[in-house]
């Protein structure tokens, strides 16, 4: 349960700055990383079905530039945890965001990632409370599971806290 | 000969020397490799130089394209762990190495100077038509002997392998 | 030899059809929809989080007696209710019976609660642990929770899932009190000329 | 590859070469990715610049800006040198492929056998990458680079031969001038088992699916290219279109008359002919699933080999009875 289970150690940044570094070229950057946010393929539990629904053909990520699934930490920028991290997995979890290429982004998808969801409870000793724990979050998609536009939704606002700027049409806007 | 390809032949021939020196040098397999492919490609370098593109080429597909990736092939499942490489040093080897390396260039050399000739500007490229002409009829003995040889070489190479797994 | 030939026909035909199948698919029509653009249509049967549902006399009250079931059947525990006592004016005498999946097991569980002698203060719910597995709604003796369709929740920060569904169902109440407004206005507009088609949105 | 040519021109030569193997491979992203989506009922890339043309362009320039790591403990020379070997070949393959007559600045009468001899140099880099990487998943993809792209050289090259005999000749352009204007007098129709065994060697010889083992995501992570970040598996995807594009346009030329058409022959037909090509391997891709490892070798030894070895003997057979008649 304690903070020095090693088990729970947290991810280490190591990330040297950029050499040029100007604010036109830092937009033009930040702009294409935002488009072209490709995710690792890494689904932990049910969650990860519906994020595969979201790349699949009714919802469709490729759109946005977001299908190139790819299967090793080194080409991906963003990792969407899809579902529950248990304790054995963490270090596994943990050594993959390490071994993203910076700048790399992190979507905590479904309330298991989030905060241990249903499996949260005094005296368990399994499951981690949240995934924020071990890897600085940029976005929470909550659902149980999350509908796959939910997943999209949080592309979107990956998208904007990336840019600064929403792209798209926002339907969820009345939906409070 | 003009002065460029003076520059040209000078530097295929240390591209040629540098590679043999990493081959012969390298305390990694790979590296070692990379230099052999290093010198294969100037060696086709000084192919083209002498107007003989398609040997140049055969030179590549073959001997850089293929045997070397062999080679390649051999090396990558006989990697040792890291930092377990062979690092001993034999009196014996240099010799070994010396030896070998003087057998051929002798050889050559008696050759090149037995049946000298004027060398030519520019030689003049020959078609490959005559080239196969040439291997299937006159060079056609020489030609096999090659090939057995190597055939033998190959055969040679299979049975020491499963002599010294047999040891194991 | 012939037995050969068969199978590598066997193989370039299955080639060719699968080639067909998928050369068919570039020009059929597609099944996506273009999500941002395009809203999703069957998010009618969609259940969310949970969300109290406001009383026939004032929406923005709860109907909820501060029984306490929700809490007790939650199995995450991610709802706290605070109760305190309503005011006097709202007390009946009317019972409901509090009935829970334990109480099936035990009769003894069996209890009854005075419609409008207790609210809560506050009911907080932790969407972060809702597994939204329904048995709050399924066990709310006062027909007090329903599901909402928010779908698309989403935040940067983690402490947004604690939602305080009390201060929600004002807010709702608020907001549906100015549409009502809103609508009222416009029909009095449409009522005194400019007859207008009307296109509302079909889904909650 | 005289060394009189004028060394301006051969210099702007090889920057056309460049400029077109680049946007060639960002042109050839966006079109599988389209191709990819349309062939899965879904519209592809769609958002990003119209019809998501931007697309490849805002991944190109983000792998630009992505750190690039080196793994601890690999071979610094060789894992940096891998991707830049694998794009090197590139240009010099581009120069005997008959796109226009005047574009070809060296006319070599040995032009197919210097684009095999230097495609045959990927699986060098595929090699180097693999044993520079330090890591376990990259060497399982080169070994599997090397053997599959060994094997498949030899029916490759016997089927393009067969097209050499036709033609008596190995410049490109001779096979095409042998060839006529329809497509019956094409060598792919008067030989279409050779046609196909090129296709499907040419196919193995990339890398592509359904013969992708080298880079099989679900066994191999990623293959050879594992450990690669940014640039440098931007390289390696560069190159392997532009390898793609390359292959196919000798099978055009081999095989579909190259520039020969029946309306107006010229360049215009070759480029066709070869992008039609690419968009089969495309499609190719996203049709079939990937085959097993013990699948691709029979598939190689069992069945293409001896069938490009009896479809050479059988053309030699008929064009000395075609003489003697």
């Amino acid at each position: 349960m304690a903070q020095t289970d090693r088990r729970l150690t947290p991810a280490r940044e190591q990330y040297a700055p950029p050499v040029v570094r100007t604010d036109v070229l830092e937009q033009i950057q930040d702009l294409c990383r935002a488009m072209s946010l490709w995710p690792m393929t890494f689904g932990l539990a049910c969650c990860a079905i519906e994020m595969m629904a979201a790349g699949m053909a009714r919802f469709d990520m490729a759109r946005f530039g977001a299908e190139v699934f790819r299967p090793s930490p080194r080409q991906s920028d963003l990792m969407i945890v899809a579902g529950t991290v248990n304790r054995k997995m963490a270090p596994a979890l943990v050594r993959l965001y390490e071994q993203m290429p910076a700048p790399k982004w992190v979507i905590a998808m479904g309330n298991c990632a989030i905060s241990g969801g249903p499996f949260r409870s005094p005296g368990q000793y399994n499951v981690v409370e949240g995934v924020d724990k071990l890897i600085p979050v940029d976005i929470y998609v909550s659902g149980c599971p999350p509908r796959p536009e939910a997943l999209l939704e949080g592309l979107f606002a990956l998208q904007e806290k990336i840019t600064g700027r929403r792209w798209w049409p926002n339907p969820t806007e009345g939906m409070r | 000969m003009n002065s460029a390809a003076h520059i040209v032949y000078v530097f295929h021939l240390l591209v040629i020397l540098a590679g043999g020196l990493v081959a012969t040098r390298a305390v990694q397999k790979d590296r070692a490799l990379v230099g052999l492919i290093t010198a294969m490609f100037g060696v086709a370098g000084m192919y083209l130089l002498m107007n003989a593109p398609y040997l140049a080429l055969m030179q590549l597909m073959i001997y850089a394209g293929a045997v070397g990736v062999l080679i390649f092939f051999a090396v990558m499942f006989t990697r040792p762990a890291q930092g377990q490489e062979e690092r001993g040093r034999y009196l014996k080897r240099p010799l070994m190495a010396v030896a070998a390396g003087l057998l051929p260039a002798a050889t050559l050399a008696a050759g090149a100077f037995l049946f000298i000739r004027q060398a030519k500007a520019q030689a003049p490229e020959i078609p490959v038509v005559q080239l196969g002409a040439g291997l299937l009829g006159r060079y056609a003995l020489a030609f096999e002997l090659i090939s057995v040889v190597l055939f033998a070489a190959m055969a040679g190479g299979v049975l020491l392998g499963f002599e010294r797994r047999r040891r194991r | 030899m012939f037995g050969a030939i068969t199978k590598a026909y066997g193989a370039l035909k299955s080639i060719a059809v699968g080639l067909g199948i998928t050369g068919r698919a570039v020009f059929q029509e597609q099944s996506t929809v273009i999500y941002p653009m395009a809203e999703v249509k069957n998010l009618g049967h969609y259940r969310g989080h949970i969300e109290l549902v406001g009383s026939d006399a004032d929406p923005a009250r709860p109907r909820c007696v501060a029984c306490g079931q929700c809490m007790d059947m939650c199995p995450s525990g991610c709802i706290t209710v605070e109760t305190a006592m309503a005011p006097a004016e709202l007390k009946t005498n009317a019972f409901i019976r509090a009935e829970s999946i334990m109480g099936q097991l035990t009769p003894a569980a069996h209890f009854d609660v005075m419609i409008g002698e207790r609210e809560p203060k506050r009911f907080v719910l932790d969407y972060s642990a809702c597994s939204l597995c329904g048995q709050c709604v399924r066990n709310c003796p006062a027909g007090a929770l329903r599901f909402s369709t928010h779908a698309y929740f989403l935040s940067r920060d983690r402490a947004d899932f604690v939602l305080d569904l009390k201060e929600r169902l004002a807010g709702q109440a608020e907001q549906a009190r100015q549409a009502e407004q809103a609508r009222q206005a416009e029909q009095a507009r449409q009522a005194s000329g400019s007859p207008q088609a009307e296109g509302g949105r079909t889904h909650e | 590859m005289s060394l009189d040519t004028p060394l301006l021109s051969l210099l702007l030569g090889l920057a056309a070469i460049l400029a077109f193997a680049g946007a060639n491979g960002i042109v050839l992203v966006w079109v599988e990715r389209k191709v990819a989506g349309r062939c899965q009922r879904r519209p592809g890339p769609l958002h990003v610049g119209p019809y998501g043309l931007l697309q490849p362009l805002a991944d190109a320039l983000k792998l630009i800006s992505k750190q690039l790591i080196t793994p601890r403990r690999s071979d610094r020379l060789l894992y940096w040198g891998a991707p830049l070997l694998s794009f090197m070949p590139v240009p010099i393959c581009f120069l005997p492929l008959p796109f226009l007559p005047e574009m070809a600045t060296v006319r070599l009468n040995l032009g197919l056998i210097l684009i095999l001899s230097f495609i045959g140099l990927n699986s060098i880099s595929l090699c180097l990458a693999g044993l520079g990487s330090n890591n376990k998943w990259s060497l399982l993809g080169a070994a599997r680079a090397i053997a599959q792209t060994v094997s498949f050289e030899i029916p490759l090259l016997l089927a393009a031969l067969t097209a050499v005999f036709m033609a008596g000749s190995m410049d490109l352009h001779e096979v095409m001038a042998a060839q006529g204007p329809w497509p019956w007098q094409w060598f792919g129709f008067m030989n279409p088992l050779a046609l196909l065994l090129f296709l499907i060697s040419a196919v193995a010889e990339t890398n592509r699916a359904p013969f992708d083992l080298p880079e099989a995501e679900s066994e191999l992570t990623a293959g050879f290219h594992t450990e690669y970040s940014g640039m440098g598996f931007g390289i390696f995807f560069l190159a392997e279109y532009a390898y793609i594009l390359i292959i196919c346009g000798v099978a055009a030329a081999l095989f579909l008359g190259g520039q020969q058409g029946p309306v107006a022959p010229g360049p215009w037909w070759f480029l066709a002919k070869m992008y039609a090509l690419v968009l089969l391997v495309i499609q190719l891709r996203w049709t079939l699933p990937r085959v097993r490892f013990d699948q691709l070798l029979n598939l190689c030894w069992r069945w293409m080999t001896p069938a490009a070895l009896l479809n050479i003997l059988a053309t030699m057979l008929v064009m000395l009875a075609l003489k003697g008649a």
